[in-house]
Order: structure tokens, then C-alpha cells, then sequence
């Protein structure tokens, strides 16, 4: 069954058991995005620390499986590393995600994130994987404008 | 179990994508049809005959190509005034989709170089749609009332998913200019009460459209009895082309309103300062038209016709029963619209708690081919008035068969099992 | 003689129309190109294969058949980008036909929806048009002075049939909001000197369109290099089918300019009382597209590409010189338009004495299946210009011989006679 | 040759030496049609004498040997004659030309008028013929009105 390679234990595991899930404070910038074609929607908050550190990442939303897991996955990478790492693993997902299946992923930077290569052969369900990291991404943006 | 004299095997052997298996050996089970419907051969070779053997440019052109391209467009135009009833082929204005011929009507409105007092708007004058709307039937009003400084009103939805009148009076009132809502909804599959609302619009002399996309590739629609001003519906949902739908205007009415878009076919004379204008329908069909595309889209009413569009109403009603019942069985799953088939169409959907509509989808397509839509459907206010953000849709049409449900079901069960 | 490189009897293998045979037993002449051009099997194939075998709506479907058409549409898209020299893939718009793409283009000026000041337009501004435009880039202007107050200007037509630049200085003014004017006239053949104008449009920062109907069929279009704001053509003359066309724009426009029709797939999100909108080119493209037609459209560029424009435009070049030299030998027969190549296209348009075009045209098709055009060709200003009712026009394409001219020329005599 | 059933020796008789071509006086209406399509104009003029008889039709135009023929043939069988015969005459030429090809004429009532039998079956000739025919409806009923 092709499904196998989409959903993931790992992916179903972090949408039915979301890590990080809920909005906290203190924060440094908050963003809500939303995928217009589906309706997935996400509030994210940022909180940084000092030297560059991601001290919280805290979001809430509402979607599919794999937009809810991406955010989950995101929240484990994120929290605790740099925003110059993040954004590595931020670009390197997008570059798997964009590759229409055709981008060999490279697991060192991505970790568990790796999960969801198979996503990028449904270009529809790109976006849904995409949309908290695009999210993150805008909110340190915005924390460190 | 289908009515004995409908035989759908046979019908299916019409549509050549029916046959087709998937990547990885999946059968198809097309449950997407209120979406866009396939096609029959007999469509598809209209077409491809048409392109190489007698295509050419239509109503410019005195040679022998373009007298046969101008014949089979024009005759295409008699076909569908056929098949809706419509007094006059001149009332029948080729459009792109059932999009331009909402919008063609929107524009006419609150135009400067229209006159007719009926189209005239702004600010005090009042426009009413429904909660249940597409977004093509919402968004061109809203632009509409921006152009113009008028206000957008709507009917409210009740639980059943029905048209809430009991506001009806207050509504629709002397400042209404026009009322457009669906025929039937592609959601709920609700049959809105046309004579009811109508009733209404001609007691306060507002002017009334009907949204059918999702009426005329179901039922028999006759537009003289239905008694309304305008009706616009899309070929591609009612087993034509893409590229090619209808705007059904009565003839007094496509007389009085400004051109929309301006161009070559539409014209009667142009000097460089001012134009004047081609009679109806051709006022309203700017450009080259799609011309192979409303030849097939005769072809498509051809062949619902030889069908026969009773027939196709009972299948649909004998799967929509079928369906609703089966459903059931699916734990958790909630309709979102009628429960039973009075007054509903072939359009069934559902949520699942818990599990989000595009994993339902994904996983149906995935591991058995089966073709639903996830989403809003282009019909976000609906989905926030019911509080959900998406829905999945199983919406019928004549080439489908109980097995088909059943095997939606099936998937349902895996779905659920998956995300247990 | 055309060229050894290009083989135009294998070209003609494509087309199956041109095999065809007309009732009377006559050949099919073609050479009403201008008008509309025929299509090669590579593209009615695509077409038909892609109804049979992988149809479903766009955008919106998440299954199968769903990404297949998706694929397949948006991949006709960057088919065109490359075509026309797009930056980006997010400038081409589709649209049902060239016509549209003015339209929209002159419905984005003095909305009030719309904010960006280059697009308010009102009294005492100016939009600039020429005498030799297609109804199609005349109607949409006079239909936006009427509606906002503002001034219809145009570019006056020499005798040989060139763009009058003499008065530019006057013309084209700081009050100037727009200049839209034809890439290459479909009825003299005339390429525009777009640099020109676009340098005083420039100057005053008034917005430039090109009607480029007539020429991206024909020529390599390279829209980054002619610098210019907006381009649209239209498919059926290039190849493709009907029902689709082209409005490239550049994209820091197309976000500044309101949205045109509303409707599915143009949203990002939609409430009863209001809407945002996605960003182009989906802005702009509301309701269901004309999906298998850009596919078919993408299939057409291939065509052409792989036949190379280029060598298009010198095998026209060719029959164009032979044409305008063996047409000079029918008694009484006058080019309106240029004598000779130079900056013109192959179109060939011309008068004969106490003849009206419309016997002319008549006799040709009756007596020899030979398909002109015959008219005004949707120009009657050019022709109220020159003083004359309407002309003959052959118009040639890659598939055209020097021996189709021979019978043209031939038919002309035999015209003659008949009259004498 | 398919020509012959179209441009019959006496339509282009009547395009070459049009009878009763030019705008006379006295007249009680005068009317002018223009076939959009093509171009074709006319400018027509009745006077009507007693007892319902038309004294003069007077036109001048332009178009195609088919328009300045229809007019030359109906000044012929116009001039006359009674309203009333006219008006047969010009429903009948109607019939014919509307019918596609598929009417058979009626030779008594159309007299030389039968010749245009051949255009019927080009839809985009009709019009050339019948712009005459409709401009002298026209006038006649703007004269009696
Ligand atoms: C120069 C020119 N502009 C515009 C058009 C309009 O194209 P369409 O009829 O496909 O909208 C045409 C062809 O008809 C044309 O030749
Ligand atoms: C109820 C309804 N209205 C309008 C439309 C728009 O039709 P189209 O996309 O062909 O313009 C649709 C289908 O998408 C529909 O279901």
C-alpha cells in the first residue's frame, strides 16, 4: 500500500500524542498562519534567549495529521537549539518538501523530521507539512525584527 | 441495487477513465463527480472529430470550414436551450464556467453605461445570497456591493442544512435588488425551494438567479418553469468539457443590461470613439468562444438526454438511500445535511471525530483508489457555520454503483483503524 | 520554394485537417490562419488522452486522477512561461481567450476595490488605443471611458498601413494611464514599433499592453525583452484549441490590481461579508479553468517550440514575399498594408475593383476550397480609415505552401472573370 | 462547380446593371440597414400611391452582388404592384431563405426571386439577401404608419 509511505508510525505517533502542543507565555513574536486550500490553521509563538538560543516554541491549530505532526516535530528540533540551526533544518525540509519526491533528504540535519519524505510526492498535502515551519520561520523573523 | 431498466455497467463502458486502473494497481472508485465528472467517448470523439475534420473560427468565416465549425457551435446552442427548457436559444450565453455567468450578471449591475433602472445600485440597495453558497456564487457579489456601496444580505442555514426562510420577510424587502442562491448546494446536497424564495423576489420586484451547477447535470431543469431571471451552471459537471458553461437569461432581460466584456462578436458596428452592440446572446460573448468545448458540451447533453435525465435522477436517488444508510454504520460519522433523500441531491458529507477530512481522503485514495473531496469545497462560510473546518464528500453520478459505496465504507473502516 | 530545413510537406502530416477533402471534391486550402489556426494531431491527442485517461478538476482534488490533472495543468503553465519569456510562472494567467485578458486588464483601472494608484483611472485621464486594433483591444477601452469618465485616445494609421508616430509627443501624455496597442495587426500584417512607444510610455509612466494575438503564434515573443506591462494572445491561433488563452502581466502588477471575477480558486479565504484573495495567478482565476485546453495549449507550445519559432517566422517570411510579389500580377488587386516584408507579418489583406470581398471570398471557397477571410476582420475603424467596407485577407502559417498562393491566385482570376 | 447553385446568371445580371438603383423623391419614408456581420448597407425609400399600390422603391448601397442584387430584383417585382402582393412576396422570399436550404420556393409568388434559392444554404449570405427585403418591410410599415 502506497499509504505506508506517507503516514509514518512516527508521523501518526506525534499527531495522536503532540509534543509541545498549547500557546505560552512569555513570547517574542506570534504568527497565525493558515493554508487556504485545506483550512489547516496554526498560531505559533517564539521566545528567544540569549546567544541565539530557541528557549520555546508554543503553538496551537487545528488540520490534518501531517500539519499537526510537522509542528510537533518542529517543536522537539527547535526548542533548545540555535536559530541558526533551526533555520538550516527549516530549509532543508523545505527543499525535501518542494522536491516532488526527487530530493535525496539528508537525515543528519533533519532527524525524525526525515519521517516525511513521502509527503513530498503529494503536492496537495506539501503545504500541510509546510505550514508550521513556514510559520516558525516567520515568527523569528518578527521576534528578532 | 439500481433500477432494472438503468444499466449502469452499460453506461459505464461509456467512460473510458472507468476502466482505468491506478498506479500500484488500485481500481478507481470515482466518488468526485460533484467536483467535475468524467467524461463519455461520445464527448471526447465530438471533439477530437471536430478538431480533425471541421474545425475553424465560427460566425466570421464564409468558407466551407467555417460554416461546419459555425453549424455545429450553433446547433450546440440549440441543444442546451433543449435540455433546460429555455424559450428562446437567444436567451442561452456561452460562458468559460458557471463562474463568468455569475460574475456576468454581478457586473451588469450598478454600471454606468447600463440604464435599466432593475440594474441600477448603490449604496441603500440590497443584494441576498445564502450561508450555503459556493464561493462562486458569493464572491462576485461581494466585489459587487464593494463596486457599488450596496449591501450583502444572506439566508441562514438551519441545522438540517436546510435554507432558514424564516426570515424571509425581513430579508428580501423593497431594497433588494437581486436574489442569487444554489439550486442545489454541493455541500449539503440540499434542492433549495426556488418557488418560495421566488414568491418572495417578485413581491418586492427583486431579480432572482439560480446557481444550478449542481441541479442541471442531476435533474431535469426546465428554466421557464422554474420561473426565475437567470441560471448559470458549468459544463464539466454535467459530463462535457472544461472551458464551457451556460448563462440562461431570459431575453428581456440580457436586452436591457450593459455588455460585460468587450470584443470582437459582440459588437454590431465600432467607430474608434463608441460601439454598438450585437443582440443576445452574442452581446455577451466577447472573443472566439470555446468554440470545440460547447460542441462538446452538446454532445454531453446529448448523451444525458439519450439516457434520460429522470433515470439519472433515480439512480441517484437509489444510491444517495443507499449511501445515507450505509454511512451509518460508520462509527462516529456525522452527515453534515439532510439525512434522507426528500429534497436532497446525490452529495453526502461527512466528518469522522478525530481524524482530519485530508487524511481520510489521502488514505482512501491511497490504499483504494476511491476519489472523494476533502475540504471546504469552495464553501468556507457553510463549513464555519457548522463549526468544522472541512468536510470529506462522496458526491454521485450516473455511472455509480452500490459496490462503489460499499467500498467507501470498507475504506472508512480502514481509515478509522489506522487512527485508532 | 521554402527552405530545405524546414519541411513543410511533414509538417502538413500533422495536421490532419488538411488531408481533408471538402464536399464537391475540392482540396482544402487554408488560408484563414490569422483567423484561427488548425491543430496538429500532437495536440488533439493530448487532449483526448487526457479526457479518457486522467481528468479531474485542478487545485482542488487530492486524489489520483486529482494530481495527475493538477500536474498536467500546472505544468502547461510553465510550458507558456517558457514560451513567452515569463520571469516567473506566476504571470501567466490563463484566460478563455485573448479577448478576456484585455478585459481584465481594463477592469482592473478605476475599480474601487483596487487601491494602487497607477490603476485609478477617472475624468481627465487618458487611455491610449491605435486605428488599427481589434475590436477586442477597442471595445474593453471605450467600455472603461464610459464607465469612469476618463478620455479614449488613439495612435492614427498611415497610408502604407504604420503606426502614425508623428504626434506621440501630444498623444501619449503625463495624463496617460495606459497604452494597449496591437503587437501585430491582424489585418495588415504591420509589426508596431514597441520600443518607441513604450519609451515615451515610459517617460510619462503610463502603463504599456500588447495585444499579442497575431504575433506569438509566429515569432519568438520574449516578454522580459519587449519590457512592456501586460501581454495577451490567445491559444486557437497558435495551434492550440479553443477556449483558452493567455494574459501575461508583471507580477508586481497583478498583485497591485484588484481581483476581476470572483469566484472558487481565486480565494485564500472567504467569510459571508468578505474575502481575501490568493496571490497570482490564481488571483485571476476564478471557477473551474479550462483545464484539458491549457493542456492542450502546453501541448501546442511544444509543438511549435519544436519546430522552432524561428523557422516559422522565416517560412512565412518566404511565402509572404511570394505572395505580395504574385498578388501584384492580379489586374486591380490593392495591398492595404506593407509592400514588402520588412516589419510585417504574414498577413495579406487587399481590395479588387467593383469587387465586394464577400463574393470574392465566396467563389474562392465554392469553386476551388479555397478558405479566406473576408470582412472587416474585426477591424472596421482600420477599414473606415482606408475608406473601404472590408477586405480579402489570406493569412499564412508553418503549414502554408507557395503553391497554395499559386491557387490563390488562380482563384482570384477565375473571381475576376465571373464579374467581368 | 457548387458556385453555379449560388451566383446565377441573373443575380449577377442584377449586380451589374441594378434596376432602379438611386434615391428618388417623392418618398414617404425613407429607412437605412446595415448588416453588422459584413458591412453591407442600404438606404431604401417607398412612396405609396392609392389604393395600397407602391408607386416607387429607391435605394442606393453597398455590398456584395448578392445584397445589390436582392434589391435590384425586389425593385422589379415591388414597383407596382400592391402592398399587399409585396408583402407575400416577401414573406415567401423570407421562407425561402431562412429554410436552410430545405424549402422548396413557391415560383409563382417569387417570379425572378427564385433565383436566390441557391444562398439558402449559406447562413452567412442570408442576411446579404434578406437586407433589402427586411429595409422595405421596414419602410413600408413606417409609411403606413
Ligand atoms: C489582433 C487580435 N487581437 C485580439 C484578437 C481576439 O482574440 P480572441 O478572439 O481569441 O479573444 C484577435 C483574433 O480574433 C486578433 O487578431
Ligand atoms: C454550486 C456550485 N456553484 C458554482 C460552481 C462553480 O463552477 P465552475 O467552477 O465551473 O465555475 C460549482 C463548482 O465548482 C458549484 O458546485
Amino acid at each position: 500500500m502506497i499509504t505506508e509511505s506517507m503516514y509514518q508510525e512516527l508521523i501518526l505517533e506525534h499527531y495522536k500524542h503532540p509534543q509541545g502542543r498549547g500557546l505560552r507565555e512569555p513570547f517574542d513574536a506570534e504568527v497565525h498562519h493558515v493554508n487556504p486550500t485545506c483550512g489547516d490553521e496554526i498560531t505559533m509563538r517564539v521566545k528567544l534567549g540569549d546567544g541565539g538560543k530557541v528557549e520555546d516554541v508554543s503553538y496551537d491549530g487545528q488540520g490534518c495529521s501531517i500539519s499537526q505532526a510537522a509542528a510537533s516535530v518542529l517543536y522537539e528540533l527547535a526548542s533548545g537549539s540555535s536559530v541558526e540551526e533551526t533555520l538550516g533544518v527549516v530549509d532543508e525540509f523545505t527543499r525535501l518538501l518542494q522536491g516532488r519526491g526527487q530530493v535525496e533528504p539528508d537525515e543528519d540535519v533533519l532527524g525524525d523530521a526525515v519521517a516525511f519524505a513521502g509527503v513530498a510526492k503529494y503536492p496537495a498535502r506539501v503545504k500541510c507539512a509546510l505550514l508550521a515551519w513556514m510559520a516558525y520561520k516567520d515568527a523569528l523573523v518578527r521576534s528578532t525584527a | 441495487m439500481t433500477s432494472a431498466a438503468f444499466d449502469v455497467e452499460r453506461i459505464r463502458k461509456d467512460f473510458p477513465i472507468l476502466s482505468r486502473e491506478l498506479p500500484g494497481g488500485r481500481p478507481l472508485v470515482y466518488l468526485d463527480s460533484g467536483n467535475s465528472s468524467q467524461k463519455p467517448a461520445q464527448v471526447i470523439e465530438t471533439m477530437r472529430e471536430h478538431f480533425a475534420q471541421h474545425y475553424s473560427n465560427v460566425g466570421r468565416a464564409m468558407h466551407a470550414l467555417g460554416s461546419e465549425s459555425t453549424e455545429a457551435f450553433e446547433t450546440a446552442r440549440d441543444k442546451l436551450a433543449d435540455f433546460i427548457g429555455a424559450p428562446s436559444r437567444d436567451e442561452v450565453v456561452f460562458t468559460k464556467n458557471a463562474s463568468e455567468g455569475l460574475n456576468l450578471v454581478a457586473y451588469a449591475f450598478g454600471n454606468p453605461a447600463g440604464e435599466d433602472p432593475r440594474f441600477r445600485m448603490g449604496p441603500g440597495d440590497e443584494i441576498v445570497i445564502s450561508e450555503m453558497e459556493h464561493h462562486s456564487n458569493i464572491v462576485p457579489w461581494q466585489l459587487l456591493a464593494r463596486r457599488t456601496g450596496a449591501t450583502l444580505r444572506w439566508f441562514p442555514v438551519t441545522d438540517e442544512g436546510r435554507l432558514d426562510l424564516s426570515g424571509i420577510g425581513d430579508l428580501v424587502n423593497e431594497r433588494t435588488k437581486i436574489v442569487s442562491i444554489a439550486h442545489q448546494s454541493n455541500v449539503l446536497g440540499t434542492v433549495n425551494p426556488v418557488a418560495a424564495v421566488l414568491a418572495r423576489a417578485r413581491e418586492v420586484g427583486a431579480l432572482m438567479m439560480l446557481d444550478a451547477s449542481q441541479s442541471v447535470p442531476h435533474h431535469p431543469v426546465d428554466v421557464a418553469a422554474l420561473g426565475v431571471d437567470f441560471v448559470a451552471f458549468t459544463g464539466h459537471k454535467m459530463v462535457g468539457p472544461s472551458g464551457i458553461g451556460v448563462l440562461w437569461g431570459r431575453g428581456e432581460l440580457l436586452e436591457a443590461m450593459p455588455p460585460f466584456l468587450g470584443g470582437g462578436e459582440m459588437i454590431e458596428a465600432v467607430w474608434m470613439d463608441h460601439s454598438t452592440y450585437a443582440p443576445p446572446p452574442h452581446k455577451f460573448e466577447a472573443g472566439t468562444p470555446p468554440i470545440v468545448e460547447a460542441i462538446g458540451l452538446g454532445a454531453a447533453a446529448d448523451y444525458l438526454t439519450s439516457v434520460g435525465l429522470e433515470a439519472v435522477e433515480a439512480h441517484e436517488r437509489e444510491l444517495t438511500a443507499y449511501a445515507l444508510d450505509a454511512l451509518r454504520e460508520v462509527p462516529t460519522l456525522r452527515v453534515i445535511g439532510p439525512g434522507d433523500t426528500h429534497e436532497r441531491g446525490a452529495t453526502v458529507s461527512f466528518t469522522l471525530d478525530g481524524i482530519h477530512p485530508h487524511d481520510v481522503g489521502q488514505i482512501l485514495d491511497d490504499a483504494f483508489g476511491i476519489a472523494v473531496r476533502v475540504g471546504h469545497h469552495c464553501a468556507r462560510p457553510l463549513h464555519l457555520r457548522f463549526g468544522i473546518p472541512a468536510t470529506t464528500r462522496a458526491s454521485f453520478y450516473l455511472y455509480n454503483t452500490t459496490s462503489e459505496i460499499d467500498a467507501l465504507v470498507r475504506g472508512l473502516h480502514h481509515v478509522q483503524k489506522v487512527f485508532s
